[in-house]
């Protein structure tokens, strides 16, 4: 009988593409290794909480999954993992990390193989104090951007010139420009995702405003760069991953990837490939009915990370390295962002004492 | 006994007995599923009693929705933590206890909101609808205590005395008695005295106060009451899916509302039904067989308003016609 | 002589600068038809308005069997028992002839706050309803939507709710509009009837009906009253013939 | 030869009847009487014409031409005028705008029409809601002369008018009947309308039942037909 | 300095308020003055916007882009006025809300599935990037100070259509009474037909400049719709200069709450929480100045029928 994996993803609207990224990694890492066992049944959730939660019932009571995976956003998935690992299905985060998941409420049910929400700001913030002495930071007013804003101040040192909360689904931001170029700051942070992001970056661009800007790696990734542009160029961003991380699965995967689907992977691609691989190696070792041992083999993290090192810590979560990228330009003309610095290693996230596991 | 009659109890046992043989069959997913359809469908009948019956086509019911379904999210999340809600009031996990609340937070907001919009009409009264809901939508994204945009997720159904709520026939078959209990008020309603006079608001609000009937009270209590089934759905869809968030309170779930309304026949004392079974069925069944099934579902809408005039009942029973 | 119904002081409406009703002053005593005419756009559907509460006068006083009504909207006045057809009818569209008259029944009956008791089973309600569209010979349409009937029968149905509502005062805003020549006949003798039930004011420019039941008649021309007396003095009027009636009567 | 001609002409309202077989005709420079109690069809039969409720069988005939069927934007522009009954004047139109919106032809002209009807020149710059009863039937007359057609149809186009105004309407119609305009004409007054007309048609439950000059619709006649 | 920003702030309320006149444009005129509700405006916007980055990437030019994007909305405006929406103007509302709910569907499915799924680049034409001194030496954007300009021009040509053409009282005419515009002898069917597409080229204009600005993306119109219907309807429905004069109160109190409230609740409470529950309120304002406006003027400020 074949290992049964549901993968609930955003695959229609406005959100489309990660979930897109995230699905052709996941099935192109699953056809590589040549599993015969692993039957996928891939949905899409419009990015709509109650249909994520639909499709989770289905897949749990209707298809019978063994695990699932596959939610992109943070309220989705707190709208599904909860029930879904109450019912002692096992579920993998490939993105979103909501801080409610990594402490007091942690499940050894669920892993998470991306990031802790918070992990790309603290790098930022600790990068910063490198550099800069008055930042400018700014999120939209909701609980992953004021997550955001936490991360980043949990390390940075230096003075605040300013702290903003945007609307959600805000798309001019011409009067917080405003307010950035009258704050006298040395730097601005911001964690717009989405369209928000890339309206923020080319206005900023275009309002010539020249204090630079730095952000956590979602807002550069290699989905979003082609439409901000060359006004990316340059840009200083946090991520675990990177296109031009040394080590050979990385290699493999970005090859693999460009060949088959003609474009650069992004973040959500690399964080499901490995989500894929994860899964394959605790395959390998350990029987999925068996949930204990199973969890087990998912626990070892024994497979090869297109991130390098890579572990869980007691409340599932990655420890990872966090690296600085820049946006560059390359020979033929393709954004993309390569390594300068590593901000943080084998990192692990601020919620992981308040886990009992 | 009149071919809508018919019709109606055609769906109503349809309704009711598709989960029963999916229950014995041993596929509770379909039992979840048709439980959806059928607090879809109170949400709608609530709002079908505003606007198919008083044309008070509010855009701002996601509000009343969000709101039972919060007040459930909120009371069981009190009760699970054993913190009171205020003073010592705690929360409670029984749901006749959420239900009463939920109906009464949802009744005493549509009272105010109701009272300023009703001073508009038509388009303006859609729009000013819609503002009162995008309020508290964006009110609950940047709120924190209860989740923001992440929304609350409950740890388990709440309790009704003598059910097994966690299992999926016992909650649906609540859901559906609800709902049933709803369709008959709706049906006595309709043809009460206040009914008449509330349809008649509809058709010509100057007639009716023409001969001394103040349409204003009239509506004022309908929209009232059409905001407390809604917000009872909200409740027992927090339960269903074990969350809230702010996407119930969203204006695309005010649309959705009325769009099933539509579907099914505006007005019609089924027409929310047909409209929630066949929205959520072919949901289901595009969404497992193609990536592009939105694509697809939109062209089933514009093929049913273009040639099933008064939506699906219309298209099964013809005009209605009023006595 | 008895008390009036209806007493009208020095009541005033303007537009912009138009000034619709430019102090007008009226009594309507039991029994009455008192007729008012005058000339296209003279204010007359203006002062209906005001005295059924469709418009809000600028100043002046209304006085409805002896209490002021300026302060209530329309539905209360019409609750006092005054009874209002529209110039241009307007009906519930939907319902049949007989749910528009029986809304009216409603009405009079007191509240429409019930919510259990179906009003089609509610001999109370159909029938009395049922005796006015016989009254006004709509009978044999009693099902037909409103919409669906013809104009003359619409206006004959504004008729007929009035009635049902059993009214204190009428206030009809040309009642013959759209009536056929037997329609009119009819009609004028079924309102000669009709002031025995309550006096009557009555907007009309089917001059054979006013003439032949009016007991006093007021001339409204630019807002203002030029003249107001019996049906001979008006006739005999050389004002209101050159602001009215032209060659005619 | 007719300008406008009807033969059996039947018309439905979804599934109810309204024309048995109407047959009228209207010839050149005419004026022509349609006459008969409420609810007897006039009204259909003029919508019927326009295009406006679709018949379902007969013919129609205007200037030799079959509109039967036609679009009704397409057999106005052939020359037919309408005042409609209950004067659907565009209430969020001004006067003014009512009457130029949809004007053809040169004959008549706003001063023309204003002249006719001072009150309008008045109250040019009034949405048409705001106006009286009687100043909204005087816009719709004046907005079918603006149309300048061949055939001018008028249902009910006193209704509410004062006598002095339907004096002057009716002496209009004198003098466009003596300008050699046709003209359908639906009113209930039966003393001002007979001296005009040409010809009558009466409808009785959908079908002509009389036609004929004014003299030979006799008093026993009238009142068989018109309960008079 | 305070005052240099305020005025600043001030000047970015009525350019966001010119903003999004313009993308209410096209809605006034189908909306508004034709009286139909067609919630597939952010399509033809977000239609607009791919047409034009699609183009412009092919050819080079921002200003080619903007042609196609004028006529690629303008040609599914029309095609759905004459598949769909003809059906429906004696319809009630409500089944153009349905009807146009699922061409919202219909269209950003149909979207994805030409363009991909991932957002396009398009960028502000040379010619027009760069900064204007400003009298009194403040400096502004020149992209977006032609915004405002092409704002105000649409809006002026709007004006003069619907209110002083013979057309705009035919298209004002038609909304009230089809029927009766017909017996007169004016072919309504074509006419709307062209008055929809023209609706639907103006929102793809409004795509395509305010595109420049933003993401394009699948999506990016349904914000703009809710917006537009806000502005339309504080401005009183069927009025050019209430929709301006809408547009711009809802874009200065946007940008003035944003703005403000944060610094104005700093006053009383700490700073981390002035900012977020600041943000908050900020959202909700114009929604709670869209209740006041309408409850105190049922119509909206100037209807052009009340
Ligand atoms: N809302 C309004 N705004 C501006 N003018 C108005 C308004 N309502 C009525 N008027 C004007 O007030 C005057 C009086 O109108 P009213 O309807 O009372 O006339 P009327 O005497 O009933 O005439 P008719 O016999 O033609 O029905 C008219 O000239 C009309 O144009
Ligand atoms: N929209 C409609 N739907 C259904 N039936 C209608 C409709 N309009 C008219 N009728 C019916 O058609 C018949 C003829 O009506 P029509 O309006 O032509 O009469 P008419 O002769 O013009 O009467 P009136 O003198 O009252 O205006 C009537 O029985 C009427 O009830
Ligand atoms: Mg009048
Ligand atoms: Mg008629």
């Amino acid at each position: 009988e074949p290992v049964k994996i549901g993968v609930i993803t955003t695959l229609s609207g406005g959100g489309a593409g990660l979930g897109i990224d995230m699905r052709d990694a996941f099935t192109l890492a699953m056809k590589q290794s040549g599993n015969k066992d692993v039957e996928l049944v891939i949905e899409d959730d419009a990015q709509k909480p109650e249909l994520a939660v639909q499709i989770a019932e289905k897949m749990i009571q209707g298809d019978k999954v063994d695990l699932m995976t596959g939610i992109i956003w943070s309220n989705l998935a707190m709208a599904v993992v909860p029930n879904t690992v109450a019912q002692d299905v096992i579920y993998l985060s490939p993105n979103a990390g909501p801080s409610a998941l990594a402490g007091a409420n942690c499940n050894p049910n669920y892993f998470n193989v991306a990031y802790q929400n918070d992990n790309f700001h603290e790098a930022m913030g600790q990068y910063a104090n490198k550099d800069y002495k008055n930042a400018f930071i700014l999120a939209p007013n909701y609980p992953a951007g004021k997550d955001a804003l936490t991360g980043f101040k949990r390390y940075y040192k230096g003075a605040l010139a300013g702290e903003i909360y945007t609307q959600v689904g805000q798309t001019d931001y011409a009067a917080e420009i405003a307010q950035i170029r009258a704050s006298g700051a040395d730097s601005v942070y911001f964690f717009l995702p989405g369209g928000m992001g890339i309206a923020f970056m080319k206005q900023y661009a275009q309002s010539g405003v020249g204090i630079p800007v730095t952000g956590p790696g979602f807002s550069f990734s290699q989905d979003v760069l082609p439409a901000i542009g060359d006004a990316a160029i340059g840009v200083k961003n946090s991520a675990t991953w990177s296109k031009d991380l040394d080590n050979e699965a990385n290699k493999k995967f970005v090859d693999a990837f460009k060949a088959e689907y003609k474009r650069l992977p992004s973040i959500y691609a690399a964080q499901s490939w490995d989500t894929a691989n994860l899964i394959l190696a605790a395959l390998s070792k350990a029987d999925v009915k068996d949930k204990d041992a199973f969890r087990a083999a998912l626990k070892a993290a024994d497979f090869k990370s297109v991130r390098g090192e890579f572990a869980f810590n007691n409340n599932n979560h990655p420890i990872q390295n966090v690296y600085i990228r820049e946006v560059v330009k390359e020979d033929d003309g393709v954004l993309t962002n390569k390594i300068i610095a590593t901000a943080f290693e084998h990192h692990k996230d601020a919620y992981a004492e308040k886990c009992a596991m | 006994m009149s071919r809508e009659t018919t019709v109606n109890l055609l769906l109503a046992l349809l309704l009711l007995g598709a989960p029963l043989v999916a229950a014995g069959m041993g596929e509770p997913f379909y039992v979840t599923l048709a439980t959806r359809v059928v607090v879809l469908a109170l949400a709608a009948v609530g709002l079908n009693l505003a606007l198919g019956l008083g044309g008070l086509l509010s855009f701002g019911h996601a509000a009343f929705f969000g709101l039972g379904g919060y007040v459930a999210g909120i009371l069981a999340t009190h009760a699970f933590n054993a913190e009171p809600l205020f003073a010592d009031i705690p929360g409670t996990t029984s749901m006749p206890l959420i239900w009463m609340t939920a109906v009464a937070v949802a009744g005493l907001v549509a009272l105010p909101i109701g009272a300023i919009s009703l001073r508009t009409s038509g388009v303006y009264f859609i729009m000013i609808t819609l503002a009162f809901a995008q309020m508290i939508y964006y009110f609950a994204i940047s709120w924190p205590a209860y989740g923001g945009e992440d929304g609350l997720s409950l740890s388990m159904r709440n309790a009704f005395p003598g059910v097994n709520t966690a299992k999926p026939l016992p909650y649906f078959l609540i859901c559906y008695a609800a709902l049933m209990g709803a369709l008959l008020l709706f049906r006595i309603i309709e043809g009460s005295r206040f009914g008449s006079a509330l349809q008649a608001a509809r058709q010509n609000g100057t007639r009716l106060a023409a001969v001394g009937i103040a349409p204003f009270s009239i509506r004022l209590v309908a929209f009232a009451a059409s905001a407390m089934i809604t917000g009872f759905a909200g409740a027992l869809y927090a339960d269903l899916n074990r969350f809230v968030g702010p996407s119930m309170l969203s204006w695309h779930m005010s649309g959705e509302l009325i769009v099933l309304i539509i579907l099914g026949g505006k007005g019609r004392l089924f027409g929310p039904v047909a409209g929630a079974m066949i929205f959520v069925f072919f949901e289901y069944v595009l969404g497992g067989i193609t990536e592009r099934w939105q694509f697809f579902l939109g062209l089933i809408l514009l093929g049913i308003v273009l040639f099933a005039r008064g939506g699906l009942l219309g298209l099964l029973c013809g005009k209605p016609r009023h006595v | 002589m008895s008390e009036p119904v209806l007493e009208i002081h020095d009541l005033r409406k303007s537009f912009g600068a138009l000034k619709a009703t430019d102090g007008v002053s009226l009594e309507l005593r039991p029994g009455q038809i008192h007729a008012l005419i005058g000339p296209n756009g003279a204010g007359k559907s203006t002062l209906i308005h005001q005295i059924a509460g469709s418009l809000k006068a600028d100043s002046g006083t209304i006085r409805f069997l002896g209490r002021d009504i300026g302060g209530l909207d329309m539905a209360a006045r019409a609750r006092l028992g005054l009874a209002r057809s529209f110039q241009i009818s307007s009906l519930a569209q939907e319902f049949s002839a007989l749910r528009n008259v029986m809304l009216a029944v409603q009405a009079r009956q007191g509240s429409s706050f019930r919510f259990f008791r179906q009003v089609t089973d509610d001999k109370t309600l159909t029938e009395p309803a049922m005796a006015m569209l016989e009254r006004v010979g709509l009978a044999t349409r009693a099902h037909v939507p409103a919409a669906e009937l013809s104009h003359g029968e619409r206006r004959q149905l504004e008729i007929a709710i009035a009635l049902a509502l059993s009214p204190r005062a009428f206030l009809f805003d040309e009642p013959m509009a759209g009536m056929g020549p037997e329609g009119s006949k009819r009609l004028t003798s079924f309102l000669d009837e009709l002031r025995h039930q309550a006096p009557m004011l009555l907007v009309e420019h089917d001059m054979d009906a006013v003439f032949a039941l009016a007991d006093r008649v007021s001339v409204l021309v630019y807002g203002r009253i030029i003249a107001s007396g019996t049906v001979d003095e008006i006739r005999s009027d050389p004002d209101v013939r050159r602001a009215y009636l032209g060659e005619t009567a | 030869m007719s300008l406008l001609a009807l033969k059996g002409l039947e018309t439905f309202y979804g599934a109810s009847q309204a024309l048995f077989g109407v047959d009228l005709d209207v010839r050149e420079g005419e004026v022509v009487a349609l006459m008969g109690r409420n609810g007897m069809g006039k009204t259909t039969t003029i919508n019927s014409i326009l295009g406006l409720v679709r018949p379902r069988s007969g013919a129609i005939t205007f200037a030799g031409k079959s509109i039967f069927g036609l679009r009704s934007h397409r057999i106005a522009r052939l020359g037919l005028g309408l005042v409609p009954e209950g004067r659907r004047c565009f209430p969020n139109l001004t006067v003014m705008e009512n009457l130029v919106a949809t004007a053809r032809g040169t004959e008549w002209t706003l001063e023309k029409v204003v002249a006719l009807f001072p009150r309008l020149g008045e109250r040019r710059d009034q949405y048409a809601n705001t106006l009286s009863g009687g100043e909204q039937q005087m816009l719709a007359i004046g907005r079918a002369l603006m149309t300048n057609p061949r055939l001018l149809i008028l249902d009910e186009a006193t209704e509410g008018l004062a006598p002095v105004i339907r004096q002057d309407i009716w002496s209009a119609i004198r003098t466009l009947k003596a300008a050699g305009q046709s003209i359908l004409v639906v009113d209930k007054t039966l003393s001002e309308l007979l001296p005009v007309a040409d010809r009558c048609f009466v409808l009785e439950k959908g079908v002509t039942v009389f036609t004929g000059s004014p003299a030979t619709l006799t008093p026993a006649l009238q009142d068989r037909y018109l309960g008079i | 300095m305070f005052t240099t920003l305020l005025i600043e702030q001030l000047l970015n309320g009525l350019q966001l308020g010119v903003m999004l006149f313009l993308m209410a444009a096209g809605l006034t005129l189908i909306f508004g003055v034709m009286g139909l509700i067609n919630l597939a405006h952010g399509s033809l916007y977000m239609i607009g916007a791919f047409a034009c980055a699609t183009v412009a990437a092919a050819t080079g030019s921002f200003w080619i882009g903007l042609i196609a994007s004028l006529a690629a909305a303008a040609g599914v405006g029309a095609i759905i006025e004459v598949a769909v929406i003809r059906r429906l103007y004696d319809r009630d509302h409500l089944d153009q809300v349905l009807a146009t709910f699922a061409l919202i569907l219909i269209l950003s499915e149909g979207a994805r599935w030409l363009f991909g799924s991932f957002p396009l680049y398009l960028d502000i034409p040379p010619q027009l990037q760069g900064a204007v001194a400003l009298p009194g030496g403040g400096q502004y954007q020149l992209y977006r100070l032609a915004i405002i300009g092409v704002g105000v021009v649409v809006a002026a040509g709007l004006y003069l259509l619907i209110s002083r053409t013979r057309l705009g009282m035919r298209i004002r005419a038609g909304e009230s009474d089809r029927e009766m515009i017909g017996a007169l002898g004016v072919d309504i069917g074509t006419l709307y037909t062209v008055v929809f597409a023209l609706g639907a080229a103006l929102a793809g204009l409004a795509g395509a400049l305010v595109g420049a600005l933003q993401s394009v993306q699948v999506g990016m119109g349904e914000p703009v719709l809710i917006l537009a219907f806000v502005v339309i309807v504080i401005g009183g429905i069927g009025s050019i200069k209430g929709a301006l004069v809408g547009a711009v109160i809802v874009g200065v109190v946007d940008t003035m709450g944003r703005f403000l409230l944060p610094s104005l609740l700093a006053l009383t409470m700490p700073a981390s929480q002035a900012t977020t529950i600041g943000a908050a309120l900020a959202s909700m304002l114009i929604y709670v100045v869209m209740a006041l406006i309408l409850a105190f003027r049922p119509s909206g400020l100037f209807s052009a029928h009340s």
